[in-house]
This record gives structure tokens, sequence and C-alpha cells, in this order.
């Protein structure tokens, strides 16, 4: 404990904190008692981030591009039977969703790799993909440990008849071939938020609330909570803050029941997504 | 064995020889460059078509953003260094049986690389966008990120590829002069203006010989930053099984390996095509063959290394990824590079068989073959099970990327050959010296010998008396 | 056009509203008409573009700046307030209307993907005539001309209508075109999946067809099919009430059903139950109950005695569920008082459908539950504009009177009667028969494309109109729906339904001539409610009439709520008894249950021209673009196959080939093959792919209200020595078999018990 | 062996292959350097659907930029006005009516067709770019005369007929100006790293691209309808008379643009 509490402040003592004083860092909170997998965030993902169908053939090649994706598992991650129902044949407990999507890691592996930069940190903790950057080595696709970058194998857009191009959001650009990409946190709306901010005269601080991400906005469940993780009454913020995840811990020490948890989080690549555990009532 | 072969060569002849590989290439010749353009015309194809419709269609995808080009461009970078190998490590350590094979490995090297070259290349998504890996003003204002090691490769590559060609070219001078004053046409002209005027006067071969000892000693570290820094590309990931410590030495190491395995191959292939017969003795390819074995055992040692240390760590990822490749989807490509590059190699432990041109000309084939695989087995199945299990799905490479694998091969054996047409693929003045020493050190011990004769006489005088 | 007209004449306030609105940060939400030509043409080709500003713009349409409209989704019944994201005139996203009690500003995958409904490139831009024995298209004055002459005037109930689920003032309109047609009572109303069965017993048991239910106080909520997360009549509404009901204390889901659902996937306990034997199941547990209830409300003796007598082995061996299972369920029923039991698809899809419905509420009833979480209803204010959701029933009766020739001209609008129905219902025949078949569509489905005229007719993002949701969330809430963008196609290429309908009436009575546009129409029938309305707005701007400030308020809320009288407490009427349930016997020739399982996503098959939606992978198989048949892994054993084997599916009515997806979720006598697929028409992402299963459905009704046992058919699987691949956007059979059974040792998705959740909840 | 014979050998080594291989080499870099690409999209000299005269409309008589494109100062885009718009003005002139290019917009105004400009400046889709940002700092906040403001980018427009393209809109260009008026603004831009860490100090800190004095009392306050008073509206459209009312219904209806 203390060796590790002692490494860990080493560590930070190594590394500096380049955004110290930046007013935003942007965090999501994933409730997987509430989420319900109906993929409602997959699709308005799609519908905001001009994202391309690609088809039964493209999907079958493995080359789709949904930023967000729901997961659906059978049973626990360490193989026993899912909580107390032993020698079933069925899953009795139902099943395991998680939407997976870009979890702008502050430790991002994809971002030193880049060869042109493409990839970068922003001041307000996004993991940003500078599309017309993008030489394609796609070197960061094989970095991420979520697989979350989804790279155009192909100029998709071209297979869009008219009028389905009417619906494309001007907000953003249409990639073409070549290009890797991936959720922003709906980076053109935060971009509003803040051009809001700006107008009403308090630029550096965006009301929480003020604005969702897409998929957040969608969920039934309201499973997704969006905002600001520096500022301190943030719903995100006092979500972390009350299931004890520290953003720049790769180990949170807590009890087993506190329910915040990090996807791969020994990686320690500080993801800005944090989910809450799945609940299940073994009484029944 | 003993160190007498080659004692009797006339120069005369050596430069006749030499000169002759240059003249009138047999119907064979042809024929070989003939399938090789071919091979690349498709290749040319091939990307062509990639290049339009986008990289989909040579099958990669999420997780398999890497596939053969990679492993190819490895492969090709790791055959270079023989040829720096021999050349400058075998010169700094005064090996003389380097000298009838060092100049076509050297051109091997430098020919690889122009191969290896390539493949980062066909692998960008936005090829047309490669500039921008280098680092040059522009009026964006903005450098290329230099954390990426894909941002050493290049750096590293071009490197490499200027220092060998320099180290081939000096090297070449004075067999240049040769060619000079023995050509006519445009040989002459194009002999004349590389020879740089070499007259082979003391003052030249004084700085000739400094110069070239120099480049030797530059090219040595330079050959082993270059593939540890390729090594980088895996181990600077956090892939499980990419990021590994052990990485570079054992790249290294496996390019010396591949390497080795190709002069083997090109030392039988030279032979039969110029009838090199006299300079390209078994005694030769026996000291490669052992040298081989040697590095051979160096790489497997390593081998077992990556795969102890990634047991014994315990780490769930890695541990996951290692027992795929050997009972996953991918074991069959693991256990034959196991075969062709562990198992093989002890043949040449025997005698006899080191010995045998035709068989250390097939093992050398299965060696590399090996060594392919390798390449291939260390870049897929990692991506294949990776840290999602999600996303886990295997994928083989799809005729785009074989087509371009292919062309790759016939691309290199059409540069190699165009060059041993154009240039002396043996070193006549190096080969000379070697003759020259081995003439004193034999002539040596005949004089030993007669006074053995004598001695005898004289003790059969005594016992008649 | 009329919209422009009846815009420019208040646009000028529009812009003073459009300000004070957005003072108050509030969305600008407005009428959709006028201003939204489309300006940039959007090519994300040619770099080089024009820039076409408007000849004269609406005062408050500032290009590069947003504006949000209220209106109404009508991609289900369910009718989910939405706000219109428009720039440019391009209606860009849909959101969903805080406002809205149903879906309070969240929307479903379905709702999301409208907009390819609206922008679909497959969209009939033409009216179409049959001539000489196949549709051609023709100029709209040709079409009208035609309609009017077969429409246009009276018939003594000889034209027949033929609608999906519809309430509001579509309805009305339709139902008084009727009248004045002299065809009285001909709406037949036809939709698959809002539960016919389950709205009769309610009917007859508490007295309206949709009582309210009650999550958030329900601490235990038992479902018998019941997938009201996915396809039950208001997804998005019963998924908010779902995660109140999750909060701490939380309260616990039993799914009970053959085939896991959506709702089955995010159970507590999921029971595999063998088809048909829900009614069983439900009346032995009502006997343990019984049995250990203490204090039993009244309740009449045969229905005692029926449930006393319920023999728990021969219950047990008919369910599948061993005594064990149906103790603990009972016993959990009891301490968790109030809990709440549903039926839904799946109990209700069997010939014993409204006996195992019946037993369900007497459960309820039992356990006291009625009163506590299923809830009283209003009087309806407007009884003609709730919405009217039919079934099976209504469509026999549609094609029995097209086959005994009562009908002379057929009208079919938002319905697809010869893609869903079975092929022993013979629809394509019954449509050859009819004499002159009127077809109003959006998109060329099949039963359009065997029409004698198509009419082809605006989206609802381009329409006007108004909505009553099938779940009321709360009581009295009618739903506003206004065009949000211009037409796509420009007033050559669709029309207006409303328009169209009013036209013909006006021609039948005079009365409708008052209203040049059907915009007018809807607005002075909202204007004549509004002293039914609760708070209905008021003027708030200077110039600004009392009308106008009506209209303006009640639009940019998208809906109103009409007062309405307290409800009285729910009278139950007891059965005196229940149908002992059929004894369910092995068929050598079909061992197995065959289910078509509805999605959220496709639907019952009309948004599988979405492709977003066919992109949107399967929430339980995770397939993408295709059919497959759901088998279970011993079952799979037993028939010696795997994950994406063909095999043949063979019913009495006919076989499907389709393949294999081994799934763990599902009873092993029972096969599930999706719906949603299996389109012969509907555009180039339906055509050809995949197959539907009610095609196969065997002839079996359910015994009181006539509604298809669409689960009650058997089958048989035989393999097809072939196979293909099975599209996940996961992504290779990797993953479908090993690594998602368990997460391969990574802690992707944690879980804990709900003691430890409700404890540390309640500390936090 | 003699001189000579060196002298001779030495002249036989010639290499002209070197000095073309350095002369393309130094050629490439140096096209590298020029953003060719920045003015591939010019239109400058197509012709308009109607020659605009800017050179009157802004020197002649002016008119304040943001009257006619009104919506620089609260959107991402400046806004073409609309025809109205033009008409608005252009019908209280007789004394020009009978101009060809007058008539040509008057035609276009009754059978209510758009007129199709050419887009001049057009930024490439993945350029997030609001003329509001730069409006509302520069003008306001500053307090620079308008025409200045917008003559950092669009050149001295007073002088022009037609749009011109007059810079190279390019990236690095951009970042010149956000280095140089980064303080203080709410920019992303020019913060501190990562962005940093690859930008050339030299162009980074170029020379200004327009002398900046010290900030004058704003002309007058940043007017925006969102934060406009409902009474004042009130206030203002009762005050006018009838037919302006009338008329405003088409016309600008900001009482900024009309009171600059």
């Amino acid at each position: 404990m203390a060796l590790k509490r002692m490494l860990e402040n080493w560590s930070r003592l190594r590394q500096r904190d380049y955004y110290e004083n930046e007013p935003y860092m942007w965090g999501m909170s994933i409730d997987l008692n509430k989420c319900i997998g109906c993929g409602a965030c997959v699709t308005a993902c799609y519908a905001e981030n001009n994202l391309p169908v690609v088809g039964k053939d493209h999907c079958s090649r493995g080359h789709s591009m949904h930023w967000m994706r729901i997961e659906r598992y059978w049973g626990e991650p360490h193989g026993d039977a899912d909580i107390d129902i032993k020698e079933s044949e069925y899953p009795e407990r139902g099943a395991h969703y998680i939407p997976m999507m870009c979890q702008q890691c502050n430790h991002a592996p994809c971002e030193p790799v880049c060869p042109v930069a493409a990839t970068y940190h922003s001041p307000d903790g996004l993991n940003t993909q500078v599309y017309n950057r993008c030489v394609g080595s796609r070197y960061c696709g094989n970095n991420c440990p979520y697989k979350v970058r989804y790279f155009n194998y192909f100029s998709f857009w071209k297979n869009l008849p008219h009028p389905l191009e009417m619906q494309l959001n001007p907000d953003l650009s249409v990639r073409d071939k070549g290009i890797m990409e991936k959720c922003t946190f709906c980076v053109q709306r935060i971009r509003d938020a803040k051009d809001k901010a700006n107008d009403e005269g308090h630029p550096h601080s965006v009301k929480d609330g003020s604005f969702m991400t897409a998929c957040q906005q969608s969920c039934p469940t309201e499973a997704i909570a969006f905002g600001n993780l520096k500022d301190a009454d943030s719903k995100v913020a006092k979500l972390w803050e009350e299931h004890q995840v520290e953003l720049n811990r790769h180990e949170q020490d807590k009890a087993e029941d506190i329910r915040g948890y990090r996807v791969l989080e020994e990686l320690n690549v500080e993801p800005c997504v944090m989910y809450l555990d799945r609940v299940r009532d073994t009484q029944a | 064995m003993d160190t007498h072969t080659m004692k009797d060569i006339e120069w005369a002849k050596i430069n006749k020889d030499v000169l002759n590989s240059l003249e009138k290439p047999r119907k064979t010749f042809w024929v070989v460059i003939g399938v090789c353009a071919l091979l690349v015309l498709c290749g040319a194809a091939a990307e062509a078509y990639q290049y339009q419709e986008g990289l989909g269609v040579a099958l990669m995808n999420r997780p398999h953003f890497w596939q053969l080009y990679i492993s190819n461009f490895v492969f090709w970078i790791g055959m270079s260094h023989s040829g720096t190998l021999l050349s400058a490590i075998l010169l700094l350590t005064k090996a003389d049986w380097r000298k009838p094979i060092y100049r076509f490995a050297e051109a091997m090297t430098l020919f690889s690389i122009l191969t290896a070259a390539i493949f980062p290349v066909i692998h960008l998504g936005r090829v047309w966008d490669m500039y921008w890996v280098l680092p040059y003003p522009n009026q964006r204002t903005i450098w290329p990120n230099f954390r990426s090691p894909l941002l050493w490769d290049a750096a590293a590559i071009t490197t490499y590829a200027t220092s060998s060609a320099l180290f081939l070219y000096i090297g070449m001078i004075p067999d240049l002069a040769i060619c000079r004053d023995n050509a006519k046409g445009w040989r002459k002209k194009l002999y004349t203006t590389l020879s740089l005027g070499w007259m082979g006067r003391a003052r030249e071969w004084m700085a000739f010989r400094k110069t070239y000892v120099l480049l030797a000693c530059f090219l040595v570290p330079l050959a082993v930053s270059v593939h540890s820094i390729v090594a980088s590309d895996f181990a600077m990931s956090i892939m499980p099984d990419w990021h590994i410590t052990s990485f570079p030495p054992y790249f290294v190491a496996g390019a010396l390996y591949s390497g080795c395995a190709a002069i083997i191959t090109l030392f039988v292939m030279l032979r039969y095509i110029f009838k090199f017969e006299a300079y390209m003795t078994t005694e030769i390819l026996d000291k490669t063959a052992k040298l081989t074995f040697a590095i051979a055992m160096v790489w497997n040692y390593l081998n077992l290394t990556e795969y102890a240390s990634i047991w014994y760590s315990n780490d769930m990822f890695e541990k996951e990824v290692l027992l795929e490749k050997f009972f996953g989807p991918y074991a069959l490509v693991v256990w034959v590079m196991l075969f062709c590059a562990t198992v093989a190699p002890f043949a040449m432990a025997f005698e006899k068989f080191r010995h045998n041109m035709w068989a250390m000309f097939w093992l050398s084939l299965v060696i590399q073959l090996g060594m392919w695989l390798e390449r291939f087995q260390i870049v897929s199945p990692p991506l294949a099970s990776n840290h999602e299990p999600w996303t886990w799905n295997v994928v083989w490479p799809g005729a785009v990327q074989l087509t371009l694998t292919l062309a790759s091969f016939g691309w290199f054996t059409m540069l190699f050959l165009t060059f041993c047409k154009v240039f002396p693929s043996v070193s006549m003045y190096e080969v000379k010296e070697m003759v020259f020493h081995r003439r004193k050190a034999s002539s040596r011990s005949e004089m030993d010998d007669l006074q053995k004769i004598k001695e005898d006489m004289i003790k059969t005088e005594e016992g008649l008396a | 056009m009329s919209q422009n007209k009846s815009s420019n004449d208040w646009s000028r306030r529009n812009f003073l509203k459009a300000m004070g609105l957005g003072g108050a940060g509030s969305a600008l939400v407005l009428s959709g008409c006028g201003d939204t030509d489309i300006i940039n043409a959007v090519d994300i080709e040619v770099r080089k573009e024009k820039v076409e500003p408007q000849v004269d713009p609406q005062d408050f349409v500032r290009p590069g700046i947003e504006m949000y409209y209220a209106s109404t989704c009508r991609q289900c019944p369910a009718g989910c307030g939405i706000h219109a994201r428009i720039r440019q005139g391009r209606v860009l996203k849909l959101e969903g209307n805080p406002a809205s009690p149903v879906n309070a500003g969240r929307l479903c995958p379905m709702g999301q993907a409208g907009l390819q409904g609206h922008y679909n490139p497959d969209r009939l831009t033409k009216p179409m005539l049959r001539k000489g024995g196949k549709l051609v298209e023709v100029s709209w004055d040709e079409a009208m001309d035609a309609l009017i002459k077969r429409m246009g005037k009276k018939k003594s109930s000889r034209i027949a209508w033929l609608n999906g689920a519809v309430s509001g003032h579509q309805r009305a309109l339709i139902e008084s075109y009727l009248a004045a047609a002299g065809s009285t009572g001909n709406l037949f109303v036809f939709d698959t999946l809002p539960p016919a069965v389950g709205h009769a017993v309610n009917e007859s048991m508490l007295g309206h067809a949709m009582p309210k239910f009650n999550f958030e106080r329900a601490r235990l909520i038992m479902s018998f099919g019941a997938d009201f997360l996915g396809t039950w009549m208001s997804p998005v509404h019963f998924a908010r009430e779902y995660a109140r009901f999750r909060d701490a204390p939380r309260g616990t889901l039993i799914q009970i059903e053959s085939k896991m659902t959506l709702t089955g996937a995010n159970a507590d306990r999921w029971i595999a139950v063998r088809p048909g034997s829900e009614q069983m199941l439900a009346m032995a547990l009502g006997s343990i109950i019984v049995n250990e209830l203490e204090t039993l409300p009244e309740i009449s003796n045969p229905l005692v005695q029926v449930l006393a007598d319920v023999d728990m082995t021969e219950a047990t061996r008919i369910t599948g569920v061993d005594s064990r299972t149906m103790h603990k369920l009972a016993r959990l029923l009891i301490r968790h008082s109030p809990s709440l039991i549903l039926s839904g698809a799946s109990a209700e899809g069997n010939e014993n459908g409204y006996q195992t419905a019946t037993a369900v509420h007497v459960l309820n009833y039992i356990l006291g539950n009625v009163g506590k979480t299923i809830e009283p209803r209003a009087k309806d204010v407007f009884p003609q504009l709730t919405p009217r959701m039919g079934g099976w029933k209504e469509l026999s009766n549609f094609t029995d009177g097209v086959k005994s020739g009562r009908f002379d001209t057929v009208v079919t609008y938002g319905t697809n009667p010869v893609y869903q129905a079975p092929d022993f219902m013979k629809m394509d025949a019954v449509f050859k028969k009819t004499p002159y078949h009127v077809a109003f569509a959006q998109f060329p489905d099949e039963t359009s494309l065997m029409a004698d005229i198509v009419i082809p007719v605006h989206s609802y993002l381009e329409e006007w109109g108004t909505d009553m949701p099938a779940y009321a969330a709360e009581d009295g809430q009618l739903s506003l729906q206004q065009p949000v963008m211009n037409p796509v196609f420009g007033d050559a290429g669709t029309r207006s339904f409303g328009e169209v309908l009013l036209g013909l009436l006006k021609r039948l009575d005079k009365k409708y001539k008052r209203w040049n546009s059907h915009s007018d129409y809807i607005r002075e029938a909202m204007w004549n409610m509004r002293d039914a309305i609760v708070n209905a707005p008021k003027p708030e701007l200077p110039g600004q009439t009392k009308e106008d400030a009506y209209w303006q308020g009640i639009l940019s809320q998208g809906l109103v709520r009409i007062k309405v009288a307290k409800a009285k407490s729910i009278k139950v009427h007891l059965p005196d008894t229940i149908k002992s349930p059929p004894v369910i016997k092995e068929d050598a020739t079909y061992p197995y249950h065959m289910i078509p399982s509805a999605r959220l996503g496709l639907w019952d098959g009309r948004h599988a021209n979405l492709p977003w939606l066919q992109e949107l992978p399967d929430q339980l198989a995770e397939v993408v673009w295709d059919s497959w048949v759901e088998i279970h892994p011993k079952t799979a054993e037993k028939l010696d196959v795997e994950t994406g084997d063909l095999v043949k599916v063979t019913s009495s009515q006919g076989s499907l080939e389709v393949k294999v997806l081994v799934f763990p979720g599902i009873h092993p006598e029972v096969v599930a093959i999706p719906m949603g697929q299996g389109h012969t028409e509907y555009g180039r992402y339906a055509k050809g792919r995949g197959v539907n299963p009610y095609k196969i459905l065997a002839p079996k009704f359910d015994k009181e209200t006539g509604e298809l046992a669409s689960h009650g058919t058997r089958v048989s699987v035989t393999k097809i020595a072939d196979r293909g691949p099975i599209v996940t956007l996961a992504h290779g059979d990797l993953v479908l078999e090993s690594n998602t059974s368990i997460q391969a040792g990574r802690e992707i998705v944690k879980t804990v018990t709900a003691k430890q959740f409700n404890r540390t909840e309640e500390e936090a | 062996m003699s001189m000579s014979n060196v002298a001779s050998s030495w002249k036989r080594v010639k290499a002209p292959w070197s000095f073309k291989l350095t002369r393309t080499i130094f050629l490439i870099t140096m096209g590298l350097l020029i953003p060719v690409g920045a003015w591939a999209d010019d239109v400058s000299d197509a012709p308009q659907p109607i020659e605009f005269p800017h050179n009157r409309h802004a020197s002649k008589f002016k008119i304040n930029c943001m009257y006619c494109h009104t919506y620089a100062r609260r959107s991402k885009v400046a806004g073409i006005p609309p025809v109205a718009k033009c008409i608005g003005c252009h019908e209280h002139i007789p004394s020009v009516r009978n101009k060809p290019r007058i008539k040509k917009l008057f035609s276009y105004w009754e059978q209510k067709k758009p007129i199709p400009w050419l887009k001049v400046h057009d930024m490439p889709d993945f350029v997030y770019f609001t003329h509001k940002r730069h409006i509302q700092r520069f003008i306001f906040k500053d307090g620079r005369p308008t025409q200045q403001v917008c003559g950092m980018c669009h050149g001295d427009v007073k002088t022009f007929t037609v749009g011109k393209k007059v810079r190279a809109m390019t990236m690095g260009w951009c970042l010149s100006c956000h280095k140089q008026f980064e303080e203080g603004s709410g920019s992303d831009i020019g913060k501190p790293a990562p962005a940093e860490r690859w930008m050339i100090p030299v162009a980074a800190t170029d020379k200004p691209l327009m002398k900046v004095d010290h900030p004058q009392p704003a002309v007058l306050n940043p007017e925006r309808p969102e934060t406009m008073k409902l009474s004042q509206i009130k206030k203002l459209s009762e005050r006018l008379p009838a037919k302006v009312k009338e008329h405003l219904v088409h016309a600008p209806h900001d009482c900024w643009q009309c009171h600059i």
C-alpha cells in the first residue's frame, strides 16, 4: 500500500500536467444499472456525427464505423457462472451490456505514436483527432486498448444516395478514405456551448447541463452523465467523487461494493469515462 | 579444412572471370529478370487498385490495422543487415574469407532497404500526404510528432540507405577502375564517372583504406540501431506481446539470421550462374554456415527468453496472446515458423551437410521462410486477441497484400541481378589480396615439408649404414 | 402554397416571438412553414460552392444558426414528442421533446432514424396508376382525377379503409370521410405489435384497454413476456419508468418467457418457460399464493377452486419450471408487495392467450396490486381522437368483407398486410380481388404496389396533424405534429395526406369548405378545443391576437394537456373461472415451437428500409443486416448444427431457409426467427434481405378474441449442407461463441448484488 | 605515370547528374513551402451574376459592412444579404433604378429567385471558422473600426467591385494572428502545449498583420437579439410609424443596423 502510494507520488512528480489551469476536463459516467442496451445512443451518434452506413459486406469484413458500440457479454469476468446461479443452461441473470466509445484517456496511448501528430490532447482534456492531418498510418488504432478508433477503409460517403446526404450535420466534416476517426465527445456541441458561454460573458465556465452529448441526450434511461470534471458541482464530478474514482490513479483503492470503475484501468491510461457496476438481485 | 585453397589462381584470371560475369548474360538470366518484371507489374497494378479504392481492398480491418505490409517491411529491413555484418563486422575482425562474397552481400543490403522502404509508404491510408511525416518547414507551421517511432523509422531507414550505399560504392572504386580500363561504350563512360579517376597510387590506397574502415566502424552501430528502432515500432506500443523489452536485440538477431540465410542462397545462385566455383569455395560456405548456425542459436535463445518472460510475468493479456499463438487460429504459422527457424538449422551442425551446396541452398530457403513467418506472427496474433475481447477476430491477408508481397521479391531480385550485370559482384582487388596472402602462407609451409623429407632421408641412410 | 400563406401574415410576430423565446434561452420553436427553403446546394463532392441567399427570409432565419421545431414522432404508435433541429431549411437531427410526458426529451433508435425515412432515396415521388396490369407514373392532375372519380362521391358503405394504428385528428378526419362517403364503420385498423389480446382482457377486467402501470411504486415486476423495454407499446416511456424502478431501493424484475427479449436481458431472473404454458405457471403461482397468503381479497369460489385444483407436478411437467423455483417466485411476490405482473406478446400469442392474460390479472388482483401499481384512467374527453389499435381480428374482418364483395373500393394507409400476414391468409389474393385499391403510401411497400392507384404522401416531418400516444403517460395528452421543413421532393413530388383527404371531404360535405388547407383545419380544431385545455397560452406580445398566441404557444410546446376529470378507482370484474390450460402434446413432425421475435429497431418490419436501423445490431444476437434462427446450444448439439449453418425451418404452412445462431437465452424446444426482414419490395435497403417468419405461421387463433396466435406455430428444423457467415458489428464467429460467453478474464462489465447496491446508495 | 595523365584522368571526372539531383531536390523543397492549394479554389476572377460594386457601398456611401453581412456578429457565417435587403433600400432610390445592374437585381426580386453568387472565400469542410467570435472581439471588445477589422482577412474591400480573395487563408496564417491576439481572448488556439510543441516559433511570432492600437472605447454596445429585452422591442416597434412597420417586415430587423 505505502509502497504503491510512494511509486504513484513519484510518477506524479515526474509527469507535469500541462493543463492544470485549464477550466475544463470533460468526463463521462455511465451507469450499467440503468443501461438497457437498447442502442439509442448508437443511432443518435450516427445521426449527429455523419457516420457512414457501410452495409452488410463491409460489416462482415470489420469495416463498420460506429463510434459508439454496445458490447454484450454473457458471463462474469472470471468465467464462473453469473452471480450464484450455478450450472444453469440459460443466462438466467440476463446479459451484460456496456456502451463502449473512445474513453478520452489522459495518458492516451494513441497520441504519442502518431507520426504527424494528427491526434493530440486538447486543453480541455479531449483526445482529439485532426482528420485533415491524418495520413492513415493506423498506429493509433493498434495502440488503443479499447479498439474504439475507426478507420475509413473506403470513401464510404460515396454510396450515400440523394437525398440522404441532406441529413449530414454541417458542423462536422465528412471523412474520406484513409482517415482515422473516433468518438469526439460531440466536440461540435462543446464548441457551441463554449460559444454561447462566451456570448453570455462567462467564457471560461460553461454551465453544467447547458448541453448534452448526442448519446446522453437520447439515452432513455438517463444512464449517461456528461460534464466538466474540473467543476466540482457538476453532476458528473459529483458522481466520480461519490463513487470514489480519481482521474489520475491507475488503481483505485476502495471497497469492493463501491460501484465506480474504469475499464482496463490497470493499463494506467487514465480514461475519462467512469462506469458504474451492473446490479443484479441475487435473491430472485 | 586446410587454408591453402585458392592460392594458385592467376591474378589475370581473376579479372577475366569477374569481368566475364558482366558480359553477355545467359538465357536463364533473362528468364529470371522477365519473371521478376512481371511480378513487379502485378504489384504496381495491385497498388494502383488499392490507391484508387482505399485500403479496404487489402482486407485489413479493425483490430487488424497492420498486417503483411508491416511484416514485409520488418523482413526486408532484417535482410539488409547481413551485408553490413559481412563486410563491416568481418572486415573489422579481419576474417579474410569474407572477401569473395561481401560485395554481393552489400548489394543485397542496399536493395533490400530499397524494397523495405516501399512498404511503409503503400501501407499509408493517404499515400499522397506521405511527406507530412518528414520534418520540413511548411505553411502550416507545424512539425511532425517526434515522439512517434514511425518518425524514427523514416529517419533510420534513410540514414541506413545512404550510408550503406556509400559503403558499397566506396568499396567498389578500385574494381570500377579495373572495369573502366577494360570497358568500352557506355560502360566506359559510366565506370569513368564512378571510379572518380582512381589511379591506384599509394596515396589513394591509403586514403581509401582509412575511409573504408571508418565507414565500417560507423556502419556497425548504425545497423544495430536501425533494427532496434524497427523493433521499437512494436516495443513502444502497449499491445500485449508487442510491448516487450527484449525486442530490439531479438529483432537484430533475427535480422542477421535471415540475412545470413539470404547470403547462402545468393552465394549458391551466383556460384552457379556466374561460374564462380573458383572463388566461392565450400570452405567459405562452411564458414558462412557456421556463422549462421551461431546466430541461429542466439536468436533462438532470445525467442525462448521472450516466451519465458511472458509466461513468468503472468500478465493476463500477454499470456492470452501467447496461448492463442500456440493453440489458437495462428498455431500453424507459429509451429511451422518454429520448425523452420529453430529445428532446421541444427542440420548445419554436420559437416557433410555444410559442404553440400544444394542442401545448404534449400536449407537457407527454409530458414528464410521461417523468418518471414516469424515476422507475420509478430504482427498479427497480438492484434487478433487484443485487450478488448469484443473486437477479437482473425483475418488472413487478402490477394492485394499477397500480390504486393510477391512483387517485393520480384523487385528485389530484379534490382540485384541488374546490379550483378553492371558491377563486379565479386571484389577483384580483395580476392587478389587474399590469394596473395594465402600463397605467401602456403609457400612457407612447403619449406617446412622439404626440411622433413631431408631428415627422413638422413634417418634411412643411418638405418642402412 | 397555403402553408406559406398561413405563415407570411404572421411572420413579423414570429420574429418578435423568436426574440422573446431566444431571450428565455429556450429552444426556438416555431411553425416550420415558409422559412425552410433549402439554401445551400449540399454537395460534399464539389469544392466550389454557390451561396444562394434566400430571397425574402423570415426574420428569425439566420444562416449558420440552428432552430428547433416541436413535433411528434410517428415511427411507432408510442407518439413521443420530438424537437427537430433545423439548419438552413434542412432537418438534421431529431431529439426528444423535454416537455413530453411520454419520453421527456429522450428518443429511441427508431425515433432517431425517422430522418432516414424522411430523406429516404426510395420514397415514392410520383403518383402511380395501374394501366394494363402494371403501375405507371402519372401526373398529379391525372392521379387526382382518378382518385376523385373513385372516392369523391357518396357510396353506401362500399368503401373500406385499412389503416395502421391511428389517432388524433388523422383518425377523426378518416372517420368523418368514411361517414361522409356513407361508409361509417368501415375503418379497419391493422397493426402487428400492439397487444390486442391484452387490451381485450384489460377492457373486460379493469374497464380500460390501457390502465396506467406504476413501475415506480412496484417493488417487484414479474413480466410474462412483456418486452416493455423493447417493443411493448411505449419503449422510451417504459424505459424511463424502468430507470426509476431501478433506483435504490431497487425493484426486482423477473421475466418469464421462452425467448429472451431485451427486457429479459435486463431482468434479475430470466425464467425459460415452454411456450403456451405461461397460463399454467401463472395459475400454479396463484394457487401457491392462495395457500400461503393470510388475507385474501374476496374472490368467487369457483375461481379459488380452479386455483386450488392446480396440480403442481403437472404444472412442473408442462411449464418445465421446477416447483422449488415456483415456490421461490410465489414467496417473492408475497414478500415484495406491491408488485406488478404484466403479460405480453409471448404469453398472449397463443391459443390460450386470453386465458393467460386473465390469469395474470387474477394474480394482480389476489396480490392487491390493482389500485396500487395498476392505476385507473380518467374518462376520455375526446373519444374520437383516442388511438385505435387493431389486430389480426380486424384484418380478417376486412378480408372477409373483401371476399364477400361488400366493398368496391379499398383504401390502405400506414399498414402493410401483404408483407405482415401469414401465407395462409392469402393477402395478395385478397388485394387482387379488390375491385379498386387506393394506396396512400410513402414507400413502395408490398401492399401499395398491389394498388390500382398510389398516392405518394408526405413524411411525418412534412405533415400537419395531432396524435394521441398509444400508452398515455398522462391522461388527456394530445401531441401536435407540424412540418419541420418544406417537402423534400417539393409540392410536385409528394402531397400531404391530410390535404388530399380534406380535398375529397370538401366534395362530399360542404361544411369542410371552410378550411382552405389542412393546416387551417388542424389550427381551427385546436382553437375550438382551447377551453378544454390546461393553461392554454395567452397573448404576451404586442399586436398578437389571442388565436395566434394560442397557436404559437401550443406549437412551441408540441403538445397540449386536455382537462380531465379525476379518475375513479378501478372496479375489477373477475371472471368466475379460468379455462384450464390446454395440454401441450409432443408433435413428432413439428417438434419445435417457432417464435417470430420483434425487436426495437426493425419493429414489425416497417423500418427495414432505414439503413441506420439495419446496421444497428440486434440487442441480443448482435447481428446486422440479416435474418437468423436462434437455437439453444443443447438443441444445436442435437441437430448437429453450429452458428452459420443453413437450416430449413418448416411449418405446416411452408418453410424458410435461414442461418443458425446458437443462442443461450432460449428454451431448448423453441427456435426464434426475428421479424422485420424478408421484404419482397420496400426499397433498396430492405428488398430481398433475410426471411419473414410470419409467412409460415400456422392458422391458430386465440379462442376468445380471434387474434392470430403468433407464438403458437410448431416447426421442424433440418440441416442443409451449406453455411455462410453471420455478420455482427462485433464481427467474427469468435465473438459469437467463445469470448463473449465470459469476458476473457477482463473486467469489462462488473456486477454487484442488489443488496450491496442498496446499501451503498443509501450511504451516499 | 606523368602529371598529364593524372590531369586527364581528373578531367574525365564529371558528375553532372549530381548537380541535377541537388537542383531538383532544392526545387521540390521550395515548392512545398508555397501554399499552392490555398489558391486552388480562388474565384476572384470568375464572373459573378451581378457585378456588385463594393467600392460604392462601402467607400462612397460608407455603409457599414454589417449592414448587409448582417450575421457576421452572431453567426459562424457573415451571410450574403437576401435580395429583400437590397430591394429594401433600392426601391427608395429611383435615381439608379434604370441602371442595368439594378434592373437585373429587380428581375431576380420579381421572379423571387435567389441570386446565385459564387462563393469567394470557401474554407474547406474541416475548417471551423466563426465570424461571430472575431467580430465580437475586435469590433465590440477592442472597439476597432469595422472596415479595419474585416480588412484583416478580406483586404481593403472598399476598393473592390465584386469580392476578391486577397489572402491565402492558410493555417499558418491563422496561427500567426492567433499568436498575436491570444492574450485575454477566449480562444483555445495558441494556448500552451501541445499545439505549441509542433509550432515553429518564427512563424508563430510573425510580424503583426496590422498595427494594433490600444482599445478605444467601443463605438456602441454589442447588441444581440438574445439579450434584447422584450419591453425594448415593444417600445421600439410601437414607436415606429405604421408605414415603416410594414416595411420592417422585410427590412433589417435590428435597430442597430440603421443607427450605426
